[in-house]
């Protein structure tokens, strides 16, 4: 067996923040079915990511909340607002809200990605997902290539085996 | 035998768990319960008959049975082959995108979204257990909703092969480390392990002296299939005693 | 700048995204719905069930994911979240799987999500056998089925014939009830497996009801005569794992396994010695290895059974008997003292391939235990299970099935394809007064009916279910995890409904009110503890485990006489239960379909094996085109020179040749029951597999047969 | 400073030329001999100093050593686990050394065919048309013709003129 | 008309120039009919490539074990004639045979062409093409980098190598006579040809310098033809497939490379000769002298072909008995005394025999040698891959009409590229040309 080699020391991505601002002049914030506000409930009504993404920290996927989970509370907050009148009105159909995706993998790239073991690492949710928590409709701020991933994963000493996330 | 290294960058000095599998050829009846338990687990999907016709079947484990001798004095001698995940696999130096390669805790990598097509390691595998997609996987409708979400459905024109069941090992690892705990022996089974009746495969850390598998490799009877060929592999075939 | 950054620096730009989920506005959005609660994209939970797919009663879990699929709700496309089972593995609770798992079980998924699964209630709409439905509503198809059902029963509630499986389990249970409450006969057990003759030959020797279980693990010597225990017959994943622990399991002992059968089965590949039998000559070589024995002194010790049994072998002669199965009388001394001088031996016997003569064979071969001493001892012979006698009563036997067919005024069918195993009823299922089935498939036999109402699938109903072998008393139960993939209704509700319209109502059993009684039964002493909290545990562990059932002789030996067999004739056939298909069911699951056949190598389809020197004459090779002939009928297959045939038998595996049974098994191969006719074994009236004459003619010389492995030999010919 | 240029109908005849003309002492530097095919047995007399070997040795050794050590770093900084065997191999590398050492010395000489023919220069002065199966000389630098003039002349040029 | 010479070709520089012009196709209905009908099956090969690509490598012929089949055979067929020119060309430079000059162009662009054909195998070959680029070394934000130590990269590295250095040395004398077209064309196609000329006047110096290249490139390209085809033959010598894993293959494969190569160009300066009129210029004593070198390689080829079968067959491994039987006996028997009778016999019987040696015979032996070796390359790679180490998944092989298309497509292609090769440059290089010297 070849014995480790040495550890990959912290290196400075000189890239990043060109990638990120060509790449964010490109993305548009996804044309969500409702305007929702991350920063309304975050912000101001002090929920927690977990409170929706209930599967953040604990399971694989992070988890798109249901309608059923948007009702619960707003059967009775903010009942008057027109976005929320779209949302009942969705409920009364008993479909979910056709969110879209703002962050996710492509089908042919074969990543097994999972929560759990980042949140266990203590990886802020920023960190990959910006700063949602004072966005409105959330956008792909952070852009996610497979030199993303392994920096990120080289700088915290994290496996930069492929088969860390391929599989 | 491989030595146990320790994962770089941890911290911690957990010793790497070194891969590897027993088969007691004196306990394997040849059921093939392997053969579909790998199927199921791993999202092979089936060719179909025109295909099979073609040679073009995927069978991660298959049996291999060779009759020897004439009737009345005849007999079979039958041997699941996988993967062997050899140390010194033909398959990885020959792959020009590195797309296969062998990682730190002995496994024989395919990285199927690397893969560019070559066939060079399909070719270059002494015992033929790599697979080629010769078409996009397609299964009838509702087939397709007993896919295993942990393991990548993969697309046409990629080399694919036994994993050792890798997201099972990846899972049992999460668990173990999200209960603060170590990996145990027997813990981790693929699906041909799990599911073989005649409790012929054992599969467990070759690293760690007193696993199941690891006894089981350094017995008398232990053999490895093309041994000669310098391969290392680390399924270690327990040869039958008549 | 390090080095490292300046590569990178080089060919950022080349990059590939990972992602491009933000872009999916062009796609068609297909709404969900909102789904049930508790349904959790990956997240797994296991669920323990009861395997389907053979008599074994196996204990199995069932792995259980969020999927999405799409359905028409009110004319629009939505998707739905649900539930699905995405593997199978054996339930480690389960004495009879002990966590393990067949090819066959494995299978069961996609019978779940075959899609040649009825989506719902369907009414003929062509010719009897012809296949063609058209979709009803259930209120319809009930109607239709309540109606027929009324007639017949006023009519003569004698001639309802209710074609079933050979299971201990709730639905045999409940079918009984649905019979009796309507005043109909019992229920037939059709298909070639029912084990009439492992029944009968346990009666005769052990005066024992239902099928003994062989503790093969903890013997020393294991002959097996007629039975291929390892890939299919009573129960392959107990009787495999028991040979793992024979062989293996005992440091410092390594268990022999002696097998005589008229083919080189799985169980004969993993023999230490092949007992190459005449087809037919299992009783013979039982009745020889009984006079050897006697002659060798067994039995010293002797009780009324072995003094009967000693009675009925002293009468063999050697010589005959060695004539009659082909074995010299030298070898049949040679396993004899073999079995004398083990320690702990013990003889398996069975019908893998049932003969004329198999209820007699059988009873020899047991009689050889009783003999030896190996009944209800460890090692040896073991007791069939006597808890929940309702199941067991109920199990459905042959129950002279093709004459009571051939004067059905109704006919209702689930679990068993008469069409397939013995085509020569297909007569009679066409003439018969109205042919309901209750099957998943529109499957050979299911094609006569005219109206079928179909049932769940094992894996979306509740179950209890008896092992058909156990060394253990042991109950296989589940609850229902999943919700039913379409608009199926289970049969046993189909039916308290039928009986309700019938004005014959009643009180379907189910799970929770048989491990109620279960418990009842069991008393207070078995520190069960209370009714509910035994029930409940139950279901969770996926099965309730007692004692090891009870032994002994306890029951009168009457062995009786034998028949004699009849002299060897040359060219001969015998069909047989192959490992991936069982007697028929497995062929539409595409993963069996693909699986090597052991013997051939064979996917997508069945080969006629000839031996070597038949094969030879009649200049036949691998993959030509064969006609086979017997006096009952005819067949096409491509040919298998199967290097392990005996001279001058043919062998072909169940299987293929379904005339109705989805994309993936109708019209594929040839039914090597249809060379058979109505051959049965003489006591019990069991459909026999062969041997018939047959006349063999090659049609082709081609490329007829799909092998995964062409090469028979590691040494290729040129090598030798 | 003055040019000549002399045309000759004959190649042989211009060789003869040449030599006279160096003979005169002017320096081969000064002269250039045009045809339209290359001259042959070689007029050697005019020594052009080529170091075309040179440049392909070097060229070769700047890019095989450049792509063998990017094998290398690549290799060592991005190391895939290989389960024992080695992660650079001085076998292994050394067909890629050897090509692109090859390739090397193809650039070169291309390099230096460019160069030393002076090809592909911009400012030239336009080529003296020359007669199928002759040559024409021009010789530069020279502070009096007339003295040339009778030399080139006298070893058979069809016409002598300035070329200023 | 041009003042001929004793044997009936033109003599002096200007009337070479203006018969080799003269001579160059026109469009005349001939000319376009034959680029039409090879554009055609070119296209429909790139259909096929197409269908393969959109379809999936399904719809080939390839199966398991036959990983590699007909697109490997070509690559190496491909390969191996491409030594026509630039090997042979830089040998009789080197040697200074004298009557190498009328023939070293059309060599050299076979060369060229069968680079560029035998190149494009590899992609056609590899699964998914569209990501083919990540063979080549460079940095990238994935942190990934080939695998240096893959054949396959080797051969990447030696086929651009090889394909530079070939393009520079077909480029190099050409240059001159760009400069002659461009005097002899008006418009666009002056402007054009003054371009490629890279402002050559004809200057001693420029002679010169030509010349010293020509001589460096013709030894470079010597080792790199030689260490190309050894790099295509370690892709087979490096793997562990029975009879393979040899190492007799990269001289053996570079000797079969040079073999193919001369009946490569026999048959294109036989088709030349006729087509465009060479008479004078291609005489029978070309024909001849590469007749002689052709038997010369057929004995070395024969030599090394039956030291390869002498110690398999010696050796009597297991193994490689099972191919050498399948070689020799089974399926492939019948092809493989097709192969020597075409690559030995043929060769031996016709050009052994002075008497024999004619234009027209070193013609049937160059198509003879052609088929040959096309199906000595099959013979290695088919049955060898077809019975690999356990014999349980012992598997055959049959091209479908893909890989059948593709190959048909790769001559028409090499027709196609000749024709308009042709049609733009003097296909004898004028300059080196001279009328009435003697062929030594």
């Amino acid at each position: 067996m070849q014995s480790g080699h040495a550890p990959y020391k912290g290196v400075r991505p000189p890239l990043m923040l060109l990638l990120f601002l060509a790449a964010a002049g490109v993305l548009m914030a996804a044309d969500q079915p409702l305007s929702f506000s991350h920063a309304a409930h975050i912000e101001k009504a002090r929920m927690q990511c977990t409170d929706c993404h209930s599967g953040a920290k604990t399971r694989d996927a992070a988890g798109i909340p249901s309608i059923r989970r948007c009702m619960a509370c707003h059967q009775f907050i903010a009942t008057d607002r027109p976005e929320i009148g779209r949302l009942v009105a969705y409920w009364e159909k008993q479909r979910e809200v056709p969110w879209l995706r703002v962050y996710g993998f492509a089908k042919d790239a074969a990543v097994q990605f999972r929560h759990a073991p980042h949140a266990r690492a203590e990886i802020e949710c920023a960190r990959c997902h910006g700063d949602v928590a004072s966005m409105t409709v959330a956008v792909p701020t952070v852009i996610h290539t497979m030199g993303t991933c392994v920096q990120c994963h080289r700088d915290n000493s994290a496996s930069d085996d492929c088969l860390a996330c391929h599989y | 035998m491989p030595e146990g290294s320790t994962e770089a960058g941890t911290g911690t000095q957990r010793r790497t768990p070194q891969w590897g599998m027993a088969i007691d050829l004196d306990r394997c009846t040849g059921c093939e319960a392997c053969v579909v338990a790998c199927a199921s687990e791993n999202n092979v999907p089936t060719a179909g008959e025109d295909q099979a016709a073609k040679g073009r079947t995927k069978h991660w484990i298959r049996i291999d049975r060779y009759y020897e001798g004439d009737f009345p004095n005849i007999r079979v001698r039958h041997r699941p082959v996988l993967c062997q995940q050899c140390d010194e696999a033909p398959c990885e130096p020959v792959c020009p995108v590195n797309a296969t390669y062998q990682n730190a805790e002995g496994l024989n990598v395919q990285i199927y979204n690397r893969c560019i097509g070559t066939r060079y390691c399909a070719i270059n595998c002494p015992y033929t257990v790599r697979f080629f997609n010769w078409y996009p996987p397609e299964w009838a409708e509702p087939l397709g909703l007993q896919l295993n979400p942990d393991v990548s459905v993969r697309p046409a024109g990629v080399v694919e092969k036994c994993t050792f069941c890798v997201q099972r090992i990846k899972r049992a690892k999460l668990n173990a480390t999200a209960e603060g705990r170590e990996v145990g022996d027997g813990e981790i089974q693929p699906a041909c392990v799990q599911s073989c009746p005649a409790e012929a495969m054992v599969f467990g850390d070759l690293s760690d002296p007193s696993s199941r598998v690891a006894r089981l490799a350094n017995s008398r009877r232990a053999q490895r299939l093309l041994e000669e060929l310098g391969t290392k592999p680390r399924v270690f075939y327990l040869e039958r005693a008549d | 700048m390090d080095r490292r950054n300046f590569f990178r620096v080089v060919g950022t730009a080349s990059g590939g995204a990972i992602t491009g989920a933000c872009g999916r506005k062009s796609e068609e959005i297909i709404p969900l719905l909102v789904p049930e609660e508790g349904i959790t994209p990956g997240v797994e939970s296991w669920h323990p069930a009861v395997c389907g797919e053979c008599a074994a009663g196996c204990g199995i879990l069932a792995r259980v994911m969020a999927s999405e699929r799409e359905i028409e709700v009110d004319g629009e496309r939505v998707r739905q979240r649900i539930a699905t089972v995405k593997k199978l593995e054996g339930n480690p609770n389960d004495p009879t799987s002990g966590g393990r798992l067949c090819a066959r079980g494995h299978a069961g998924l996609q019978a779940l999500y075959g899609p040649d699964r009825l989506r719902g209630p369907m009414r003929r709409a062509g010719p009897r056998g012809a296949g063609r439905f058209e979709a009803v509503s259930w209120e319809s198809a009930m109607q239709e089925a309540a109606e027929a059902l009324d007639s017949a029963v006023a009519e003569d509630a004698g001639r309802v014939v209710f074609l079933s499986r050979p299971r201990a389990d709730l639905r045999a249970a409940n079918i009984a009830k649905f019979l009796s409450a309507l005043g109909a006969p019992p229920a037939c057990a059709v298909g070639v497996r029912d084990f009439a003759a492992e029944v009968q030959g346990a009666e005769r020797a052990y005066g024992w009801r239902g099928i003994p279980a062989y503790a093969i693990r903890d013997a020393t010597l294991v002959l097996s005569i007629g039975a291929d225990f390892l890939s299919g017959w009573v129960s392959p994943v107990l009787y495999t794992r028991q040979f793992g622990h024979m062989r293996r399991g005992r440091p410092g002992v390594r268990g022999r396994l002696i097998h005589a059968e008229s083919r080189f089965s799985l169980t004969a590949w993993n023999a230490d010695r092949w007992l190459p039998v005449w087809p037919g000559g299992e009783l013979a070589l039982a009745l020889g290895l009984g006079r050897a024995l006697v002659d060798l002194g067994a039995g010293a010790s002797p009780t009324r059974a072995v003094e009967a049994a000693r009675a009925a072998f002293a009468e063999v002669d050697l010589d005959e008997a060695s004539a009659a199965c082909g074995m010299s009388a030298g070898t049949i001394r040679e396993v004899a003292t073999e079995l004398a001088a083990a320690s702990a031996p013990v003889v398996v016997a069975g019908a893998s391939i049932v003969r004329e003569h198999s209820a007699d064979a059988v009873a020899a071969a047991s009689a050889l235990n009783v003999l030896l001493g190996r009944v209800g001892v460890a090692g040896g012979v073991m007791p069939p299970p006597t808890v929940l006698a309702d199941l067991v009563e109920a199990r459905p036997s042959s129950n002279r099935w093709r004459e009571r067919l051939a004067n059905a005024n109704l006919v209702i069918i689930d679990g068993a394809n008469p069409a397939y195993s013995s085509p020569s009823c297909r007569e009679a299922l066409a003439n018969a007064g109205t042919v309901i089935s209750l099957s998943s498939f529109v499957d050979d036999t299911s094609a006569y009916a005219d109206v079928v109402l179909p049932d769940h699938d094992p894996l979306e109903r509740e179950a209890v279910a008896l092992p058909s072998a156990s060394l253990v008393e042991s109950v296989a139960c589940s609850a229902r995890f999943v919700a039913a993939l379409h608009d199926s209704r289970p049969a046993d509700s189909v039916l308290a409904d039928l009986a309700a319209s019938a004005g014959k109502p009643f009180e379907p059993l189910d799970a929770q009110g048989a491990l109620t009684r279960l418990h009842a039964t069991l008393g207070a002493g078995n520190g069960a503890g209370s009714s509910e909290g035994f029930v409940e545990s139950a279901l969770e562990q996926g099965c309730w485990q007692g004692r090891p059932a009870s032994g002994g002789t306890t029951g009168v030996i009457g062995l009786g006489a034998f028949e004699v067999a009849d002299s060897m004739v040359p060219a001969v056939f015998q069909a047989y239960e192959s490992l991936q298909f069982g007697t028929g069911g497995g062929a539409n699951r595409p993963w069996l379909q693909e699986l090597p056949d052991p013997t051939s190598s064979a996917m997508w389809g069945l080969p006629l094996e000839i031996d070597p020197v038949t094969a030879s004459e009649l200049a036949i090779e691998n993959g030509d085109i064969v006609r086979a002939r017997s006096d009952h009928g005819s067949l096409e297959a491509p040919a298998y020179v199967n290097p392990a045939a005996i001279p001058g038998v043919i062998s072909m595996a169940m299987g293929q040749g379904h005339s109705q049974y989805g994309r993936y098994a109708s019209g594929r191969g040839a039914n090597p029951m249809s060379l058979l006719g109505d051959m049965r074994d003489r006591r019990t009236g069991a459909t026999a597999m062969g041997p018939v004459r047959v006349h063999l003619e090659r049609l082709d010389k081609g490329k007829g047969l799909i092998q995964f492995s062409r090469q028979d030999r590691d040494v290729p010919p040129h090598r030798v | 400073m003055k040019r000549l240029r002399a045309d000759f109908g004959d190649r042989h005849a211009a060789v003869g030329a040449v030599r006279s003309v160096i003979a005169r002492g002017v320096p081969p530097e000064a002269i250039e001999l045009y045809s339209r095919r290359p001259i042959e047995p070689y007029p050697s007399l005019l020594r052009r100093k080529s170091r075309m070997s040179l440049v392909a040795v070097l060229s070769a050794a700047v890019v095989g050593g450049t792509a063998t050590t990017l094998v290398y770093r690549a290799q060592m900084d991005y190391p895939l686990v290989t389960g024992g065997m080695p992660i650079n191999s001085g076998w292994a590398t050394g067909v890629v050394t050897f090509e692109t050492t090859m390739a090397g010395a193809v650039l070169g000489i291309v390099a230096a065919l460019l160069w030393e023919g002076r090809l592909l220069r911009r400012r030239k002065p336009p080529a003296p048309p020359v007669p199928s199966g002759g040559a024409v000389i021009e010789v530069s630098g020279l502070d009096d013709t007339n003295a040339l003039r009778e030399v080139l002349l006298q070893a058979g040029a069809k016409s002598v003129a300035r070329a200023d | 008309m041009a003042t001929t010479g004793t044997r009936g070709g033109p003599v002096g520089h200007a009337q070479v120039c203006e018969d080799l012009v003269a001579r160059m196709p026109g469009s005349s209905p001939r000319y376009v009919g034959a680029v039409a009908v090879c554009g055609a099956i070119v296209a429909w090969a790139l259909f096929a490539w197409g269908y393969q690509i959109a379809n999936g490598f399904g719809s080939t012929g390839l199966r398991r074990p036959v990983y590699w089949g007909l697109y490997i055979v070509n690559f190496v067929f491909w390969i191996g004639i491409s030594h026509a020119g630039t090997l042979i060309s830089a040998i009789l430079r080197l040697t200074g045979a004298e009557w190498r000059r009328p023939v070293t162009r059309a060599a050299e662009a076979i060369t060229v062409f069968c680079l560029m054909i035998g190149g494009l195998f590899p992609i056609i070959h590899i699964s998914r093409p569209w990501i083919f680029y990540w063979i080549l070394p460079y940095a990238n934000e994935r942190m990934l980098w080939p695998n240096f130590r893959s054949p396959l990269f080797w051969d990447l590295t030696a086929i651009l190598t090889y394909l530079t250095g070939s393009v520079v040395y077909l480029y190099l004398p050409l240059i001159p006579d760009f400069a002659e077209m461009a005097e002899r064309c008006t418009g666009a196609r002056r402007r054009a040809y003054r371009w490629l000329s890279l402002g050559w006047r004809g200057s001693d110096r420029q002679w010169q310098a030509l010349e010293r290249a020509m001589k460096l490139m013709a030894i470079v390209i010597l080792a790199i033809a030689v260490s190309v085809h050894s790099v295509v033959a370690y892709d087979f010598s490096m793997s562990l497939t029975p009879t393979w894993h040899n190492t007799i293959f990269p001289p053996y494969f570079v000797v079969g490379a040079i073999f193919s190569g001369i009946a490569a160009l026999v048959v294109v300066m036989a088709t030349l000769r006729r087509l465009m009129g060479l008479q004078e210029y291609l005489r029978e004593v070309h024909f001849v002298n590469l007749g002689k070198l052709l038997l010369l390689m057929s004995l070395i080829w024969g030599y090394f072909t039956f030291s390869e079968h002498l110690t398999t067959w010696y050796g009597n491994l297991p193994m490689e008995m099972d191919v050498f039987q399948a070689r020799e006996h089974g399926v492939y028997g019948a092809l493989f005394w097709v192969m020597v009778t075409c690559n030995l016999a043929i060769p031996l019987l016709l050009l052994g025999v002075s008497k024999l040696r004619r234009i027209s015979t070193t013609v049937v032996c160059g198509i003879a040698v052609l088929i040959g070796m096309w199906l000595e390359r099959f013979l290695i790679v088919i049955p060898a891959l077809s019975t690999p180490h356990l014999p349980s998944i012992w598997g055959g092989y049959a091209p479908s009409w893909i890989e059948l298309s593709i190959t048909a497509g790769t001559f028409a292609a090499m027709a196609l590229l000749y024709l308009v090769f042709v049609k733009a440059v003097p296909i004898i290089a004028m300059w080196e040309y001279e009328g009435e010297a003697t062929p030594r």
